[in-house]
């Protein structure tokens, strides 16, 4: 189980990488960061999860006495919460710089940002 | 103490605050980012304090009132402080830099700025991993923002490109965070350090996803286009912000989970770190954008911070003096030069020359890539002494070499690039400086040299800032508005009085060159006199030089030695880029000291085996092993300054294209400086073997061919300067041969050259000097029948030449017949051959000087001239005088010498009774000699004048001219090419085979440079594969360790 | 070509690298040192019933101050990079199509609903699954909403900054409140920590979410106005 | 050896007959050439003959202070080094002014007049003056060198500077000379010594047979007067250093006039058969027969 969840979070890792890495067109591209930094945060949640436990939120279902038997890690949830909010404040900026390099070039394609060099 | 977590929160409450102010009120949104930044500022001073003087114990900030691993913590130590000072006022000192377009923009970027350097002070103060990870995502996103300011497409792309690469670091860190996390089940970094070996064990792979995260944030070469577009496009402020304060706060998050990989990871460090500073250096000297290369520069620096990260394991206590010293120089430096490359308005090097007007700023500059490299007495300089010292004791000498020779290529660049400022030919105009800019450059320079304070006083070397003799150069900086009269009374009286002051300590070998460093500077320095105007810059270096080979010959240790050494090659590297054509010549001159003074600092980090205060006596007790190494790094250092054939090519240009009262300086005083090296060298070490090759033996060889060569390439010019100063390459050759002959006699011969040369030398670049300043030229066949316009000159010249050639009865003879009394109980013969062929080859470039310059025809354009200036005269005459008494009396200066060496040779000295001088071989007497050829002289003299009273004068072209008349000067004046037959016979042994070597070697380095750097295709995508291909290829190396 | 064919190698090599992660990984069989301690600790420490809520908003409060900090930075980016070109002439509202009925009524009736919903979400933080920052989504998605109906509605953006500048503020100062009159930084028990399970419970949680729900909703609309105000010229 | 008053009629003795005996040995030599080319040639008295006229010669310029002074130095550099080198072995008078300094001094001091001749001649502004200088150095380099070689091998042999130990050294038998006891360092200085000697093969620097060339092309009266006398010292002043150091001195004025006219006539012979040399033939010449032969001299010793 936590294998399948870390295998599709380093596919979907490698796919978004692979994507930002030959697509030209700047959408793409962050699309494609979009892809991978989703399979990070499934690695993630897949790193805390451990078989047959239920969410660390207690309730009359898990009570706090048997808490620590009962509940997934819930360490990693916190996390994957801060890396989502990070990954959306990233993409937004990327989208900001989009937009303003093609009214600036009229282009969205990266390979033609290549003015500094060398 | 404040608490430190307000570091954080001020800063973040600020940046909220400024969003409740309306967009008009840009200048209350302005004094609210200025005073969090200068609370931030203060807070962080006030722990620094703390911490340094009352010694307080680092202190845990626990946040949400529980303990960690389980809530983040921050911890606020020396080295933290530190860094958040560093952090704070590059924040601070930017924004007000940035004044104008921070008003341009509004309260938004203001707070992105307040943002960003909360963040960084966050990377520091932090102690969980993950928390690291959101500060670092907070700089990336201030970065990207930050990059917008100077609002162009060029940093648009450059940011996206940056983007790219960040994201991609930030996956890595969150696979290797999440994974370290679930290994040690711990977040807290002190924690994860506790299972290191856990961890270390089950997942490697974790950390290094870490690690290699964390150095992509460095920005190490090659995997670092974005950085370098960054910077070359970004708003010179922020690169500021960036080169300094993110570098010191990733360096910090390196340092911090270096903890947790443990000790064998710090390979990686160093690998990589080398790397870096090696290629970043090469490809910036293929550079022509400031900012770019600025960039570069900063790459190389950090990996070379990297490197010492690298050796932490050994470097024990003092890493953080190491560190630390390297760290905050090339901060300090690199802001500066950033902000002052928003002073100038075109971004390629020579546009720079906008700055020649404005000496503060020159002098900053200076102040700046001194800082860079590494020069005393800033941090870089103790810390760079430190650390090869570790080094070497640790063995890790390919270490050494690799860093010196990074180092080498900084400098190269750096002192192109200052020599274009001074001396390209085309000037900028001068630009505006708007004060706050000039004022946060200043406090930059202000800092750098505090620094250098400071970092004097943590080594435990002595503060070289309170070194007199540099206290009085550094003196002449204040005084600059002086007129150069007045500051030229100065500089003499201070020479004469440090002199007298240092008198009684002197033994005679150091008396000697004291007399000749000191009173004989204040003899050149009377030249000087004839300068009228202020002379900016000059007081400064040559006061710098002088107190750099005063501090040498009195040096007791070799760090005391080394120190002088760099400061006087500093110092006369100034002088000589004074000369208007010399900027090349002055380069190659600080490419070879320094990579001389590179190999004398391999050479004593080898002899001490890591003792950085090391007796120079004890050179005499080096390993045996070691020894001869030593004895061959240090020889070529100091051969290098004494110009010896095959790193001489610096010299001629130099010597030539000085000023007329400088060149003297530079070949009658600077070259001794090597020749004392070379004393202090055999007087402690002796005679060396390697694989059973005496050394001194080759020594002997390369003065004599020295000898050889320089007089061979002297008959060649028809340069008058140049001439003189391949001369100077000949005699220090003689003077090498004595030394290198290891014998009583030879040694004392050295000692008379030293004398000697000092005095003829100068006596003679003066007096061609004058004559080069009246005619407008320096080439001696435009010149002519000068004798009788410059009598004066005329008579130096005459009674020089004479002295040099050793014809009796002057002082050379002196020198000619010790060195014939040398050799005779020399073992080796075959040298001789060659000495013996240089030596008459000698009269043929005097005579020709002489000849064509003073004799001869008179050229129409001359005919109004004046005798040279009473000051360039004044000197020439005091040394005639010099030259007679020493002639008559060379005991005088000889004799007490000739005891003195008595210790190291006692036997074949020898005897000055009476006024016959006996050596075991033979007899001189200078007194009946000089009567006697009198005495001649003068009957003959009066014969002729009696037999000859009718003679009458005759005019120029009153001559026996085969068949015809000749009717102008320049056909009948036979100058050009005077010893044709010469060149044809022997002219292929001068051959310029060194220069064509040396040429080669920069030319290969450029071109690679050049060829290499295209990897940076300014495709982001690129650079993203490149930086992963990085990842990869550490990974693949590194399997053995993971 | 060549250049996707050495990205493929590249990938290749990360692959490797993922894939030794992978065989040196072992799954938890229990929670390890920290988990347990939230577990066992979160009730009697900070009273929340969702440890997660406990653990993003007390234990590693720092952190989420720093997400908030990122998605304010955003947001002001966002705006320094989009409010140069407010200058050019917007199309007039009559040269776009009219919304259709049904969307317009759906919008009417659905905002309040769903800005109420989003409140609950984030006000409920520290009990249920959810809390500010999903709740500040919702309630940016009610902004989208309307956005989608009425594109050249302008909205305050004074009004959103102050509420984003004010609620952050709000967080740091019951952070700093905590240095003064509790346990350290951003410790919750300034208020008491109620009984367990209630909605007025876990000392500041609520507070803290409350105003982050607030923050999050505010920035994620000023970016979706400045993209969407981008929209129309 | 001190200085006594007594010694300086010695001396001026010594440089009487010296002169006499130069003047009339150049007519000799000048006469034996003109035999060899079958020509009659010059009357023995010929150079007092010139002396007088030269004296005698009213008309008289100058070229200024160095011009004047040229012929001076010349003169008292073939005087000193005269009187610096012992003439006579075995008599403390006629050794002169030795006391003064040992070989060296002699050595370098052969410069003294070179150097002041050749600033003379450049005042003159004479381009002939300058390109005979200029060759004449170039020359000198090269011919100098050998027996500067030699001369070093010959001290070494006798571990001593000083002319009269080495004179003392070879007394005895004539086996005793340098010629037989050293004679590769000989025989590179007799070489040396062609070249010294301003005769054929290496007279192109003052190429007397052509238009006048040379350092005296301008000189004339009384200036040539003194130079003349001087090539009547120098040459004999000259080969008495060579007759010390390699032909066992002279212990008596007969010997000294034989084994110096012998000296000479090695110049001589060589020269009327040899023609003359480029100066840079000259030069390589000298650097590879001589100077090797100086080399070996030197390690064998």
């Amino acid at each position: 189980m936590e294998y399948i969840a870390l295998t599709c979070g380093f596919l979907l890792i490698l796919i978004g990488i692979y994507g930002a890495l030959t697509q030209s067109n700047i959408l793409r591209m962050i699309v494609a960061f979009t892809l991978a930094n989703t399979g990070v945060n499934l690695v993630i949640v897949g790193i805390g999860y451990i078989n047959g436990r239920t969410a660390p939120i207690l309730d009359t279902a898990v009570p706090v006495a048997e808490a620590a038997t009962r509940i997934i890690d819930p360490l990693p949830q916190a996390l994957v919460l801060t890396a989502i909010v990070i990954g959306v404040g990233i993409t937004a900026l990327m989208l900001a710089y989009a937009y303003k390099l093609f009214t600036l070039k009229g282009s969205l394609d990266i390979t033609a940002i290549k003015e500094l060099k060398w | 103490m404040v608490d430190p977590i307000l570091l954080i929160a001020i800063p973040l409450g600020a940046a909220f605050f400024l969003g409740l102010l309306r967009d008009e009120w840009r200048t209350s949104a302005y004094v609210i980012t200025l005073l969090t930044l200068a609370f931030v500022s203060w807070v962080s001073s006030s722990w620094l304090l703390g911490f340094s003087l009352d010694k307080i114990a680092p202190v845990e900030i626990l946040t949400a009132g529980s303990e960690p691993p389980f809530s983040i913590n921050l911890r606020m130590g020396l080295n933290e402080s530190v860094a958040l000072l560093m952090i704070s006022l590059t924040g601070l000192l930017s924004s007000i830099y940035l004044k104008d377009t921070l008003f341009r923009l509004g309260r938004r970027a203001m707070a992105v700025l307040l943002v960003f350097v909360m963040a960084m002070c966050g990377i520091v103060l932090t102690r969980d991993i993950f928390n690291l990870f959101v500060f670092i995502e907070l700089t990336v996103i201030a970065t990207a923002g930050l990059v917008l300011l100077s609002h162009n497409t060029l940093s648009l792309g450059a940011g996206f490109k940056y983007l790219v690469a960040s994201q991609i670091a930030s996956i890595l860190l969150l696979v290797g965070i999440i994974f370290s996390y679930h290994v040690t089940g711990t977040l807290n970094i002190d924690g994860m350090a506790g299972m290191s070996n856990v961890l270390i064990q089950t997942s490697p792979l974790a950390f290094f996803l870490l690690f290699i995260a964390l150095v992509i944030e460095l920005k190490p070469f090659p995997a670092n286009g974005w950085a370098l577009d960054i910077y070359e496009s970004a708003h010179p402020a922020f690169s500021a912000i960036l080169s300094a304060a993110t570098a010191t706060a990733s360096l910090f998050a390196v340092d911090k989970i270096l903890n947790i990989g443990g000790d064998n990871w710090l390979p990686f460090a160093t690998g990589i770190g080398i790397l870096s500073f090696i290629g970043a250096n090469l490809f910036a000297l293929a550079q022509t954008h400031d900012r770019r290369l600025m960039g570069y520069s900063s790459v190389g620096q950090i990996g070379l911070i990297l490197i010492i990260i690298g050796q932490r394991d050994i470097l024990g206590e003092n890493y953080f003096f190491i560190a630390g010293g390297v760290l905050l120089a090339h901060a300090v430096a690199k802001a500066g030069l950033f902000w002052m490359s928003g002073l100038v308005n075109a971004r390629e090097l020579s546009a720079w020359t906008a700055l020649r007007k404005r000496p503060m700023l020159i002098f900053a500059f200076v102040s700046f890539i001194a800082l860079l490299i590494g020069l005393p007495p800033f941090p870089g300089f103790y810390a760079k002494w430190e650390l090869v010292h570790v080094l070497a004791s640790e063995g890790r000498i390919a270490l050494i070499v690799l860093i010196l020779f990074g180092a080498l290529l900084e400098t190269a660049y750096l002192f192109r690039w200052f020599g274009l400022i001074l001396r390209h030919e085309d000037e900028a105009p001068v630009v505006a400086c708007p004060s706050q800019k000039v004022a946060v450059i200043y406090s930059a320079v202000l800092l750098g040299w505090g620094l250098g304070y400071i970092w004097g006083e943590l080594s435990g070397f002595g503060n070289l800032l309170y070194t007199i003799p540099l206290l009085f150069a550094l003196l002449f900086l204040p005084l600059e508005w002086l007129p150069a009269k007045l500051k030229n009374t100065f500089a003499i009286m201070g020479l004469v009085t440090w002199f007298i002051v240092q008198y009684p300590a002197y033994d005679p070998l150091q008396l000697i060159f004291a007399a000749i460093i000191l009173p004989g500077g204040a003899l050149v320095l009377l030249a000087s006199y004839y300068n009228s105007g202020r002379r900016i810059g000059f007081y400064p270096s040559a006061l710098w030089m002088f107190a750099g080979l005063s501090m040498l010959i009195m040096a007791e240790d070799s760090f005391a030695f080394f120190a002088a050494w760099e400061s006087l090659t500093i110092g006369s590297y100034f002088l000589i880029l004074r000369g208007k054509q010399s900027q090349p010549h002055a380069l190659s001159y600080i490419l070879f000291s320094l990579g001389g003074a590179f190999l004398m600092l391999l050479g004593f980090a080898l002899a001490s085996e890591g003792n950085p205060l090391f007796p120079l006596t004890s050179l005499a007790s080096v390993a045996s092993d070691l020894a001869p190494w030593v004895f061959i790094l240090l020889a070529i250092a100091f051969m290098t300054k004494t110009a010896a054939i095959g790193v001489h090519i610096w010299l001629p240009g130099a010597h030539a294209e000085a000023e007329t009262d400088v060149s003297p300086l530079l070949s009658g005083i600077l070259l001794k400086a090597g020749l004392f090296g070379l004393f202090v060298l055999l007087i402690n070490m002796g005679k060396q073997q390697l694989y059973g090759v005496e050394l001194t033996h080759v020594l002997l060889w390369i003065g004599a061919i020295s000898a050889l060569l320089g007089n061979m390439m002297a008959i060649y010019q028809e340069d008058a300067k140049r001439l003189l100063a391949y001369s100077s390459i000949a005699q220090m050759g003689y003077a090498l041969f004595g030394l290198a002959l290891m014998n009583h006699l030879g040694w004392l011969m050295a000692l008379m050259f030293v004398v000697n040369h000092y005095i003829y030398k100068s006596m003679l670049f003066l007096s061609i000097g004058g004559v080069a300043k009246r005619t407008g030229t320096k080439a001696m066949y435009r010149m002519g029948g000068l004798i009788t316009l410059m009598p004066l000159s005329f008579i130096a010249v005459l009674i020089g030449i004479i002295a040099v050639s050793g014809v009796p009865p002057l002082s050379g003879f002196g020198g000619r017949w010790i060195f014939y009394n040398a050799i005779m109980s020399a073992e080796y013969r075959l040298p001789m051959v060659i000495i013996f062929l240089a030596g008459p080859i000698a009269f043929l470039y005097l005579f020709r000087l002489i000849h064509t310059v003073f004799l001869g025809q008179l050229k129409d354009e001359h005919r109004q001239l004046k005798e040279a200036p009473f000051w360039i005269i004044l000197p020439q005459m005091i040394y005639v005088a010099f030259l007679m008494i020493f002639a008559l009396a060379p005991g005088l200066a000889l004799q007490k010498v000739d005891g003195y060496i008595s210790r190291f040779f006692p036997n074949n000295g020898l005897n000055w009774e009476g006024l016959t001088i006996t050596s075991d071989f033979g007899y001189w007497s200078p007194v009946s000699i000089m009567i006697i050829i009198g005495v001649i002289f003068v009957t003959l003299f009066s014969w002729l004048l009696f037999v000859n009273r009718r003679a009458q004068k005759v005019k120029q072209f009153n001559i026996v001219y085969a068949a015809e008349r000749p009717y102008r000067p320049e056909t009948t004046h036979f100058a050009w090419n005077f010893f044709a037959p010469y060149r044809k016979a022997l002219g292929f042994m001068t051959q310029p085979l060194v220069t064509r070597f040396w040429d080669t070697v920069a030319e290969l380095l450029h071109t690679a440079a050049d060829l290499l750097r295209r990897l940076y295709t300014g495709d982001g995508q690129t650079y993203a594969v490149q930086l992963l291909a990085f990842v990869v290829a550490v990974y693949f190396l590194g399997n053995g360790v993971m | 070509m060549i250049k996707r064919f050495s990205v493929f190698l590249i990938m290749l090599g990360l692959g490797a690298i993922f894939l030794q992660l992978l065989l040196q990984y072992l799954p938890d069989e229990s929670l390890n040192l920290s988990g347990r301690y939230y577990a066992e600790n979160t009730a009697s420490e900070v009273g929340a019933a969702n440890i997660i809520t406990a653990i993003i908003v007390t234990y590693r409060g720092l952190d989420t101050l720093g997400e908030v900090t990122v998605l304010f930075l955003t947001a002001a980016i966002v705006g320094l990079v989009l409010s140069r070109d407010q200058s050019q002439p917007r199309v007039k509202p009559a040269d776009r199509p009219q919304p259709g009925e049904l969307l317009s009524i759906g919008t009417q009736l659905l905002v309040p609903l769903i800005l109420l919903f989003g409140a609950y979400i984030f006000i409920n933080g520290h009990l249920t699954p959810g809390g500010g920052f999903q709740g500040g989504a919702i309630l940016a998605s009610a902004t989208l909403l309307m956005l989608l109906t009425h594109p050249v509605k302008r909205f305050s953006h004074r009004l959103i900054t102050r509420l984003e500048s004010i609620s952050g503020l709000v967080f740091v100062g019951v952070g700093m409140l905590g240095i003064i009159l509790a346990g350290g930084f951003l410790d919750n028990r300034l208020l008491p920590l109620g009984e367990f399970g209630e909605l007025f419970s876990a000392g500041t949680i609520p507070v803290i979410y409350a105003f982050i729900g607030l923050k999050v909703g505010a920035e994620f609309s000023s970016m979706l106005l400045k993209l969407a105000e981008t929209e129309d010229n | 050896m001190a200085f006594e008053w007594i010694q300086i009629p010695y001396a001026l003795l010594t440089l009487f007959i010296v002169v006499n005996y130069g003047f009339i040995l150049n007519a000799l030599i000048a006469k034996i050439g003109a035999r060899v080319g079958r020509r009659h040639g010059i009357p023995i008295w010929q150079n007092y003959l010139d002396l007088i006229k030269n004296y005698s010669i009213r008309s008289s310029i100058t070229h200024g202070v160095m011009f004047y002074l040229g012929p001076v130095f010349r003169l008292s550099g073939g005087v000193g080094l005269l009187l610096f080198v012992p003439t006579i072995y075995s008599s403390v008078m006629f050794s002169n002014l030795s006391f003064a300094g040992d070989l060296i001094l002699a050595l370098y001091f052969v410069f003294f007049g070179t150097l002041g001749m050749a600033l003379g001649a450049g005042e003159s502004g004479h381009p002939f003056a300058a390109i005979g200088v200029s060759r004449g150095l170039a020359q000198v380099t090269a011919s100098e060198l050998p027996f500067a070689l030699a001369v070093f091998s010959v001290a070494l042999q006798y571990q001593t500077l000083s002319v009269t130990d080495i004179v003392a050294a070879q007394q005895g038998s004539y086996l005793n000379w340098t010629l037989f006891t050293n004679p590769i360092a000989v025989a590179a200085a007799m070489l040396s010594f062609l070249g010294a000697m301003m005769r054929p093969p290496f007279d192109v620097v003052l190429a007397p047979q052509e238009i006048p060339i040379g350092p005296p092309t301008e000189y004339h009266s009384s200036y040539l007067a003194l130079m003349q006398t001087n090539r009547a010292i120098f040459p004999i002043a000259k080969m008495v250093v060579y007759m010390n150091l390699f032909f066992g001195g002279a212990i008596s004025w007969p010997i000294f006039f034989l084994k110096i006219f012998l000296i000479y006539m090695v110049s001589v012979l060589v020269g009327v058969v040899f023609p003359r040399f480029h100066v840079e033939h000259s030069i390589r010449w000298f650097l590879v027969w001589a100077v090797p032969l100086g080399i070996i001299a030197i390690m064998v010793v």
